[in-house]
């Protein structure tokens, strides 16, 4: 079985990397992964994808991501001007960072969950170059909502990629967006 | 003890160039090689790699530089990409001809104009001539495998010529996967220390390569063509004891899957390769005879193996990311080229895909098949070389 | 050092030149003027034997020049570059 | 400082090698092995000295000797100087001895970045000022006004300033030398040799064949080059200019000789007019203006 996802960001916010710590967190559940950008030049501040593939099995497959089974925004603003639903899988499930309730999106028919991850990342100073970091965190609500991955497993990747003190925020805002995913399609609205 | 990772393939290539004790490293930055010598970089200031990184200013300096310190008496690797490796190309020609064995990773791009920074193999394809092994992979685990390989096999005296391992752009380059680093003490048994045919000796004052007349060049030619047959004798060898060391096995030159009753074989390099596994599953499924074979070794080629499976199915397939204008892909003239000595020849198409970056899906292979399949239902090819997805 | 090839199994795997004198022949037969040293005159000053880019002539013992004939071009640099004129270019054939 | 009687009887340029007769590359070549011996890795590009060896499997040269690519002997002088490195031998001095094209036109990115890189080894451009391998054709170090089998009516441009090209690298040795002086020749190597990082001499060699004047003229020639100013011993150590004998006797220009008695004496110059040679004067003036500039500033 092959679970794919797609992330949507802006050149800057870590896209890539999200999607490699998703993939590392899956590979210490002793998954098969891969992690991948979108295979272009990327350019702050422009909008990009990047791409994740979970397995039970070892991957043969190399082509792109078409029909993903889960979509993760990490920017609040970027649904609107990308398709985020493009391929998405009936029933697939939508993790956005934004401090909106699912319901106020306007991805109706989709199972849409939100989370502040930026108000996370401002809460805690998790700030790269002035900016809020919000790529990882994002991670503990994508765990939650899909349940591809365990919150324990995120931590740990987090915990393998970084060090120190940013390593420790990065775990807190982590737990925190797991706390705090709204969930359309349970009520959580 | 083995280090398992999830990484990049051009990180990969970094570890193995470690691994490999690798003693100078000349590379100049080109997308989407890149992260190899940034990765190489960190190793080599970190200390973690006793290794001189020749920070070159061109493609053709960093094949020169890896000329002139193997001739020096050390292990050297470099990486490069499409317009790059097309600047190295006459270098190439002499790291073949002074019989060096440098390896040097390729990150398969295509060439411009116009530009694109996306995936064929008209790159490396287009050293075909130059006197390198090449190598082509088709995962992350395979290009830090075929790495080692290469260095033991063309520091083999037997040998003694240069290689190109060959990994898809942004399809490996730039792709997080699981992959193993063996244990370095496992490493060092299997590769020695390095060793060359010869070596800058003030003990031995040899000049080099000067001015050979049309009295013997023509015999330095055919030592090559000889150390290329025996890297094609031993290239099984060596991958096969690389699997008894390290678990992992290529299927030597070729890799094949499912050939065995196979009505028709698929015979892609690369990535579509893997992928046309998927593709021979799912026809399986349907009950179709299908089968795919891996050209991972492309010089030397492999042709006894491609006679082999002519003499086993009834219809030769290509997939070929690369185009050689005014003919067609290169995998496919030569499959050809293999078969003409042999009676009852299986029917053959050739498919051109996946230039300069076109995503090529099982889906699109299956396609592929499904189509091949229809012509030897039909006893006869309509059109011998088919573009994949062309637009109309 | 190796001897010529006579057969490709003499050969090395890529070309490794032997250093040798006359490695273009007996150059001497180049030659269209012969240097000749008058003894007498030559002061031992060393400098045809410097100058000489054929190395064809050697420093002896007391310094004085021996030209080897059968490598000397005849460019007549000696000859020219000698300050007392001890060296004189005389045609070949006499 | 080494005196002719100093200098070693060993020859690593051996008799019968297929350089012309009176070549000034080859008497380059000898003294730079009398100033060496030969504990030295020489690195060739395509040039006369490719075909001074003579052909395989014979060479007429007595130290290690790499052939390469014609734009790429200071890559390859990286790769080796690389290899040593690792290998911790450090009693062999690399040089780089290339041409003029291969210094100033094909080969001057590579060799820019490995003085840029500050590669440890000797480079030496011996300057016959064209194409002298494939039969004299213009190169970028073609004086002006000079016949070359592509500027059959002379070049219309300038020589280019190979050696304060290689200053402006800010490298820790640059000098002139010429065959014509072989013990400010042999110096000046000795002296690169002992000096870590990169090292450049832009060497003079007169060609009898390209230049067009008699065999036994070549040390004379190189001897008027520099009398008459329009070649300049000097040496930037440091940055520090420094004019070296006989040129530091010079600077004062009514000591030297008339630049036409150098012109007159080459039949690659025959088509200079009165305002050509005017011209090259003014210029060469200009020049001796610079370096004496340069001199009285590192006083």
């Amino acid at each position: 079985m092959i679970k794919e996802v797609r992330i949507h960001g802006r050149g800057g916010q870590g896209s890539v990397t999200a999607a490699e710590v998703l993939a590392h967190a899956a590979f210490i559940e002793g998954k098969w992964v891969q992690a991948f950008p979108y295979f272009g030049a990327e350019r702050r501040g422009a909008a990009v994808k990047a791409f994740a593939r979970i397995s039970s099995e070892p991957l043969l497959v190399h082509s792109q991501v078409y029909s993903p089974d889960y979509v993760i925004v990490l920017d609040p603003y970027i649904y609107r001007v990308v398709d985020v639903t493009e391929g998405l899988k009936g029933g697939g499930v939508i993790v956005l960072n934004t401090k909106k309730k699912p319901s106020e999106i306007g991805l109706e028919g989709w199972r849409v969950g939100t989370v502040d991850a930026t108000g996370i990342a401002l809460e805690l100073n998790l700030l790269v170059a002035g900016l809020p970091v919000v790529n990882t965190s994002i991670l503990g609500a994508f765990a939650k909502a899909s349940g591809e991955v365990k919150l324990a497993s995120v931590l740990q990747a987090v915990k393998e990629t970084w060090s120190g003190g940013v390593s420790e925020k990065n775990v807190r805002a982590t737990e925190l967006a797991y706390e705090r995913l709204k969930k359309w399609w349970d009520g959580e609205d | 003890m083995v280090q398992r990772v999830v990484d990049t393939a051009n990180h990969l290539a970094g570890y193995a160039a470690k691994a490999a004790g690798v003693k100078v490293v000349a590379a100049y930055p080109i997308t989407p090689q890149t992260t190899i010598v940034e990765k190489i970089a960190d190793f080599v200031e970190s200390g973690e790699m006793d290794a001189e990184y020749i920070r070159v200013e061109s493609e053709h300096s960093a094949m020169v530089a890896c000329i002139g310190a193997a001739a020096a008496g050390v292990r050297t690797f470099t990486a490069t990409s499409s317009h790059g490796l097309a600047l190295m190309h006459e270098a190439l020609h002499w790291a073949s001809g002074s019989r060096l064995p440098i390896v040097m990773a390729v990150v398969n791009r295509a060439m411009g104009a116009p530009w694109s920074i996306w995936p064929d193999m008209s790159d490396s394809l287009s050293q075909r001539d130059t006197g390198w092994i090449q190598f082509y992979c088709a995962g992350n685990q395979e290009v830090f495998d075929t790495i080692l390989q290469a260095y033991k096999l063309c520091e083999d005296e037997r040998v003694f010529l240069p290689a190109m391992v060959c990994l898809e752009g942004f399809i490996l380059s730039h792709t997080y996967a699981p992959a193993e680093i063996p244990d370095q003490a496992k490493v060092d048994a299997f590769l020695p220390a390095y060793k060359s045919g010869w070596v800058l000796d003030v003990n031995k004052p040899y000049s080099h390569a000067n001015l050979v007349s049309p009295e013997w060049y023509m015999e330095f030619r055919y030592l090559i063509q000889e150390a290329m047959e025996n890297a094609k004798r031993l290239i099984p060898q060596i991958d096969k004891e690389y699997a008894e060391r390290f678990g992992h096995a290529y299927g030597g030159l070729i890799e094949k899957y499912r050939c065995d009753d196979a009505d028709l074989v698929l015979l892609a390099m690369g990535t579509i390769g893997s992928d046309a596994k998927l593709a021979v599953d799912k026809l399986r499924k349907e009950g179709l005879k299908v089968g795919s074979a891996r050209v991972r070794v492309y010089r030397p080629f492999p042709v006894e193996e491609i006679v082999k499976l002519a003499a086993s199915s009834r219809m030769l397939v290509t997939l070929d990311r690369h185009i050689s204008f005014g003919m067609e892909g290169f995998l496919g003239s030569e499959v050809k080229a293999s078969l003409y000595g042999q009676q009852d020849r299986p029917l053959f198409s050739g498919f051109i895909a996946g230039l300069g970056g076109r995503d090529v899906t099982a889906e699109t292979i299956e396609k592929v098949a499904k189509r091949s399949l229809k012509m030897l239902d039909a006893g006869r090819v309509e059109k011998e070389t088919e573009w994949v997805d062309l637009r109309e | 050092m190796t001897l010529a090839p006579k057969k490709r199994g003499d050969l090395p795997l890529t070309p490794l030149s032997c250093p040798t004198e006359g490695s273009m022949g007996n150059t001497g037969s180049w030659r269209t003027f012969r240097p000749e040293v008058n003894y007498s005159k030559c002061t031992k000053c060393t400098l045809c034997w410097v100058f000489c880019p054929d190395a064809a002539i050697t420093r002896q013992q007391d310094d004085s020049p021996k030209i080897d004939y059968d490598y000397c071009k005849g460019c007549g640099i000696c000859a020219n570059e000698c300050p007392v004129k001890a060296i004189v270019m005389v045609r070949e054939e006499e | 400082m080494v005196t002719m009687k100093e200098l070693p009887k060993e020859e690593y340029l051996l008799k019968g090698h297929a350089a012309c007769a009176g070549c000034g590359a080859a008497v380059s070549l000898r003294l730079l092995f009398k100033a060496l011996g030969n504990r030295v890795f020489l690195i060739v590009p395509a040039c006369c000295t490719t075909v001074i060896q003579g052909p395989y499997p014979y060479t007429a040269f007595g130290v290690p000797l790499q052939n390469i690519l014609f734009e790429s002997t200071a890559a390859a002088a990286s790769g080796v100087v690389a290899a040593l490195q690792q290998r911790k031998v450090k009693d062999v001095t690399v040089v780089g001895w290339a041409g003029d094209g291969g210094t100033a036109d094909i080969g001057i990115q590579a060799l820019s970045g490995a003085a840029e890189r500050k590669t440890n080894f000797i480079y030496i451009c011996y300057d016959n000022e064209a194409y002298g391998n494939t039969g004299m054709q213009r190169s970028g170090l073609t004086p002006y006004g000079a016949w070359t089998t592509t500027t059959p009516s002379g070049k219309k441009e300038r020589k280019k300033d190979m050696p304060m090209i290689m200053a402006a690298h800010k490298i820790p040795y640059v000098a002139t030398a010429c065959a014509s002086f072989p013990l400010d020749f042999v110096n000046k190597v000795r002296k690169a040799r002992d000096i870590q990082g990169t090292k450049y001499i832009h060497l003079l060699a007169a060609c009898p064949t390209g230049w067009r004047y008699d065999t036994s003229k070549t040390i004379e020639m190189g001897r008027l080059a520099v009398q008459t100013g329009l070649f300049v011993l000097y040496e930037v150590e440091n940055g520090k200019f420094k004019f070296n004998p006989p040129s530091d006797r010079l600077i004062d220009k009514s000591k030297r000789k008339p630049v036409r008695e150098y012109f007159a004496a080459q039949g690659r110059f025959r088509s200079l007019t009165e305002e050509d040679i005017v011209t090259i004067e003014k210029w060469s003036d200009e020049d001796w203006d610079h370096y004496r500039k340069l001199a009285s500033e590192c006083l």
